[in-house]
């Protein structure tokens, strides 16, 4: 990163005696902290989709071209979140502004795909209450549906201030949380969308 | 710092993986439309840890990150397999020595 | 040691009593050793004028063996209180000799219902006897019971017996015992169930086969 | 290097003390906190030991306690005991005042990350405190909440109560994960120039490995606990047998994180032994390497030994030989670290500071604890000892010397550091005095009701008659009577806290002739820390080296 980092920050806030900038080395500790609360809950559910046969048959009614979609608009967000991570490298902040845009503009379809998906099974009776597997797919999905809105709101703030060639670094470390939730939207989509 | 983290950025095209991942994720779509149930195991599951690899080495970085990040991100990874491996005996089975699941009615009065 | 505190009145129980027994004087010994050699540090190395403390950084292998050796003891101990421990536990909760009657055990919000077999010694017949917050026994027999819950998790505790299992809706989780002396002890419930937690006391009595035949009569007739 | 220009501003009170991003500010209020909620505890405990001597008569400054109260006082005992005292006084207060000190930099990295930490932090405390009052009184089903009693008011009769309470330990939860991840990127990045990873002192070090196993025990309880909230306030049958839920998933999810806990307790304690240990008996730390390796350890197979506090819940009896293998397994660290922190005394010059006495308290009352682990850990002795007396007795002398004597060790350690004066040392040595004899007085009878076959969380023994004889009741009393003298003991401390503050010899820079970088700063050292960042050129355990004419040698002295 080729800016320098606001003079008023503490000292130890620009010493690197592990050789990772302090930023990112925090964006891997909050990954690590997230994979645990992730990992706790896909473990539940996968125990119980096990154990229960039946819910294969709730699986079906979970509307898989809907999560297919998804991934793709996922996916393709993520391609712009790196390629905004590659303009900031190279002091192009405008440049990585536009990119963060795009992928905003991603996870907003994405989660006006998720809101259409909610209404359309809440409508058919597939609520939170019906069974345990649909408990499972809300809690799951919108925890990970509330990762994507604090993901916007955080790129939001990045490329303002990308945009005016500040804080450059910090289009990578959102980046890195985003491919993060992409990489858990990747295995939920098996989860509850393909494995019937 | 652009000179540490900065080499090797150039050497992936983001294109290609992007890519790379579009088939995967059509692969793994495969699964349920032949209908073979160990298919659709690795297709959907095998397809989506490669996916995530991809993602995280490529997209993430993790491929020119210092080697410990992987060791760590893999150790929280091992530590839910470890919690699955002790809990599944209880939540995954319907019954084991002893004892057994019921969702019936509690006999008696 | 634990017979000295609460009566020992199945055979469980004396096997149990043995590992508590075991474990004691086995850390028992290692507690006063570790306690005394503290107290001599602190006692013989007091400041005192003119003596400066010793340069020992206990990384050489020389010093480290003060802490390796008595820790590969600990490591010998270690195992020989997990073979103990594996060995009564297989026998408390996982082989179960064959059974001379069967009981049931249902847990609610608070109350214990005993569900007893009756004359025919088979369950779910129609002289099957159930009780409230009472369980009747007969001394030597070989229990094995079923164990459920009708709402919330309980625990049947008696400790006479050295016996505890908790209690999970959702389960039917079985056990055994042979109760060995005759008399009445504390049935507990040992996991918080709310607010009569503390409100659901039941007793067991342990009798021989013709008071409780005459016992089962007086239900049956009634 | 530019200085920090932060300090230059003239500050208000409320910048300075509520809203400060200083690290210093924030560790004391975390303390401050702690200590207060401490009383609050302890306050909760005098009531229903009352209940348990004098069953039904009304307990001066609370009156009768009812059943379902009963319930709330043992389950808020033991959680503001654990999460809002042991942890905000040993990882977030010390923690936070030590780490930027001890690692010879300014500020944690990430400050304004802390001041929020904290304030999510305060907004649990208000939480928890307003769930004892709320309709309905507070949550009753037990620290560890175990469904469905915690999961339906069917069931538990606290509508109220119960989700403020898993709202609170939740929020305490995502306080301390952003406390977590600003004191493991400090420590990784923010070192001075010199501090290697060996030359770290052993307290920074284990209030980081605590961290990392926090971070990494607490995901699935988080995950479980919105799972609970659910069930709770929405209705859903997550933990609900008769619907396809399973109860005992909670109860994993809870000992994954719970047992793990322990250990994120126990190592912050152990480093305030450590340093304190080593300055007053003027020794090097004895096998540092050792030390560390033993934690690390120690930190990984907490990972495998959770469902020992499940042997009879209904889990598979096969899977309860794994754990029982496993949980004996981890006193093999943890004796090695033991057995190294005593061997630190040998040859030593040993002064029984205040500080001192408490540190050395903490070994000796640990070690019951630990071998009467033994005990439980082994799970054919557990099926008796399970949810007994021995239990909670076997617990506090752990829990007592981790959250108290160590919490009093390192309060009396640093308070010159802290406020820039000393306490005083009689009044210091009164307060342990009555402290550890007390401590001892209330628990040695309970390992005797225990062993008897005394429940635990239970309101009156009066249904029972094996328990409610004489000569049991004497001892409830016993302990009682003792817990009483404890807490009056407690003025001392609080006298000589306060007194020391306003009047107090001033304490200098290094008034213990101490090692370690936040003797190098002034006391109270000013925002921004040292006047000029510290290089480090040895490491922290230098006492008594054989040639030199002072015994001691400053990390960041050259030469």
């Amino acid at each position: 990163m080729t800016h320098a980092i606001e003079a008023t920050t503490p000292l130890a806030t620009r010493r690197s005696a592990s050789g990772v900038p302090t930023g990112r080395l925090a964006v891997w500790w909050l990954l690590a902290s997230e994979i645990v609360i992730f990992g706790g809950l896909l473990a539940s559910y996968l125990m119980h989709r096990l154990h229960h046969p039946h819910w294969a048959d709730e699986a079906g009614h979970t509307n898989a071209i809907a999560g297919a979609f998804n991934t793709f608009v996922l996916l393709t967000s993520s391609l712009f979140a790196v390629l905004g991570h590659q303009a900031a490298e190279r002091g192009d902040g405008r440049g990585a502004a536009r990119y963060l845009v795009f992928t905003i503009g991603g996870g907003l379809v994405f989660l006006a795909v998720k809101a259409w998906e909610w209404t359309g099974e809440i409508r058919h009776g597939f609520t939170i209450f019906r069974d345990v597997f649909w408990a499972y797919y809300y809690t799951t999905t919108g925890l990970h549906g509330l990762h994507v809105v604090v993901g916007l709101v955080a790129m939001a703030f990045v490329a303002t201030e990308a945009r005016r060639g500040r804080n450059l670094h910090r289009v990578e470390l959102v980046g890195i949380y985003w491919h993060f939730v992409d990489a858990v939207w990747i295995f939920l989509f098996p989860l509850f969308y393909i494995a019937r | 710092m652009t000179a540490e983290t900065g080499v090797g950025h150039g050497h992936v095209d983001y294109l290609k993986v992007y890519l790379a991942l579009l088939v995967l994720l059509g692969v793994s779509l495969a699964g349920p439309l032949v209908g073979l149930w160990w298919l659709t195991l690795v297709t959907a599951f095998g397809v989506a840890v490669v996916k995530a690899l991809m993602v995280a080495a490529y997209f993430m970085h993790l491929n020119i990150e210092r080697r410990w990040v992987w060791y760590l991100l893999l150790l929280m990874l091992g530590f839910m397999i470890v919690l699955f491996a002790g809990v599944a005996p209880d939540v995954l089975q319907g019954e084991g020595q002893h004892w057994v699941k019921s969702s019936g009615a509690v006999p008696g009065h | 040691m634990l017979e000295l505190l609460t009566p020992q009145a199945s055979t469980s129980a004396a096997q149990i009593d043995w590992l508590f027994d075991v474990i004691f004087w086995t850390v028992g010994f290692w507690f006063v050793l570790a306690q005394g050699v503290l107290f001599w540090l602190i006692v013989r190395f007091r400041r005192r004028e003119g003596v400066p403390a010793r340069y020992i950084t206990g990384e050489v292998r020389a010093e480290k063996r003060w802490i390796s050796v008595p820790h590969a003891f600990v490591l010998v101990c270690d195992v020989f209180l997990i073979a103990g421990a594996l060995l009564v536990w297989s026998q408390v909760k996982q082989s179960f000799p064959p059974p001379d009657e069967r009981i049931r055990v249902i847990a609610q919000q608070w109350a214990w219902t005993f569900v007893h077999p009756g004359p025919d010694r088979e369950l779910d017949t129609a002289d099957d006897v159930t009780t409230v917050n009472e369980l009747r026994l007969k001394r030597d027999t070989v229990y094995h019971f079923e164990l459920t819950s009708r709402d919330v998790v309980h625990s049947f505790s008696i400790p006479a017996f050295r016996l505890k299992q908790d209690a999970v809706p959702g389960r039917v989780i079985s056990g055994w015992f042979e109760p060995t002396r005759p008399g009445t002890y504390d049935i507990q419930c040992a996991e918080m169930c709310g607010i009569g937690h503390a409100l659901m006391p039941a007793r067991v009595t342990v009798e021989s086969e013709a008071e409780h035949t005459a016992w089962l009569a007086t239900r049956t007739q009634g | 290097m530019a200085q920090t220009v932060v300090a230059a501003h003239p500050q208000t009170f409320w910048q300075r003390y509520v809203f400060s991003t200083d690290h210093k500010v924030i560790g004391l209020q975390y303390l401050f906190t702690g200590m207060a909620m401490a009383v609050v505890g302890a306050f909760l405990s005098y009531v229903f030991r009352m209940q348990l001597a004098f069953p039904g008569s009304a307990v001066p400054l609370y009156g009768v306690v009812t059943p379902g109260a009963y319930n709330a006082l043992v389950t808020n005992h033991g959680t503001i005991m654990i999460f809002w005292v042991a942890m905000p006084i040993l990882i977030a207060g010390f923690g936070n005042f030590l780490i930027p000190l001890m690692i010879g930099c300014d500020d944690m990295v990430f400050p304004r990350l802390n001041r929020l930490s904290y304030q999510v932090f305060f907004l649990s405390t208000v939480l928890i405190l307003v769930s004892l009052v709320v309709p309905g009184g507070g949550f009753g089903g037990a620290w560890t909440a175990y469904p469905p009693l915690s999961a339906s008011s069917q069931y538990n009769h606290t509508p109220w109560g119960a989700p403020l309470w898993l709202v609170a330990v939740a929020l305490e939860f995502v306080a301390f994960l952003m406390g977590g991840i600003n004191f493991v990127t400090t420590v990784m990045n923010a070192r001075a120039p010199g501090m290697t990873p060996f030359r770290v002192p052993i307290v920074v070090w284990m209030i980081v490995i605590a961290t990392v196993v926090f971070m990494a025990s607490v995901g699935p309880l988080v995950a479980g606990a919105v799972m609970l909230l659910f069930d709770q306030v929405l209705g859903t049958h997550f933990y609900d047998p008769a619907a396809g839920g399973d109860p005992l998933l909670w109860q994993h999810l809870f000992w994954f994180f719970g047992h793990p806990e322990v250990y994120v307790v126990l190592l912050p304690a152990l480093g305030v032994v450590a340093e304190v240990i080593t300055t007053f008996a003027r020794k090097k730390l004895f096998a540092y390497k050792t030390i560390l390796y033993t934690a690390i350890a120690t930190g990984i197979i907490s990972f495998f030994v959770w469902a020992h506090h499940q042997f009879v819940a209904g889990i598979d009896p096969r899977m309860a030989h794994l754990f029982t293998i496993t949980t004996l397994i981890i006193s093999i660290p943890i004796a090695e670290m033991t057995f190294a922190f005593i061997a630190t005394l040998y040859g030593g010059s040993i002064a029984l500071t205040t500080p001192m006495l408490w540190a050395l308290a903490f070994i000796a009352e640990f070690l019951l604890g630990g071998v009467t682990g033994i005990f439980l850990g082994a799970n054919a002795t557990d099926i008796f000892l399970h949810d007994t007396y021995f239990v909670v007795a076997h617990f506090h002398y752990t829990f007592f010397p981790i959250a108290i004597i160590g919490g009093f060790a390192g309060i009396t350690y640093w308070f010159p550091k802290m406020f820039g004066r000393l306490m005083d040392d009689r009044l210091g040595k009164l307060h342990f005095w009555i402290t550890i004899l007390a401590f001892n007085a209330i628990f040695l009878p309970l390992f005797v009701l225990g062993a008897a076959g005394e429940h635990r969380r239970i309101w009156s023994y009066a249904g029972f008659a094996q328990l409610a004889t004489p000569e049991f009741q004497t001892l409830r009393v016993v302990a009682t009577v003792a817990l009483i003298v404890m807490l009056i003991g407690q003025v001392v401390f609080v006298f000589n806290f306060v007194r020391s503050l306003v009047r107090g010899e001033p304490a200098g820079t290094n008034p213990w002739r101490a090692n370690t970088l936040e003797w190098a700063a002034p006391s109270p050292p000013p925002h921004g820390n040292f006047a000029e960042p510290p290089t480090v050129y040895r490491g922290p355990y230098e006492y008594s080296v054989p040639g030199r004419e002072l015994d001691y040698w400053p990390q960041h002295v050259p030469g």
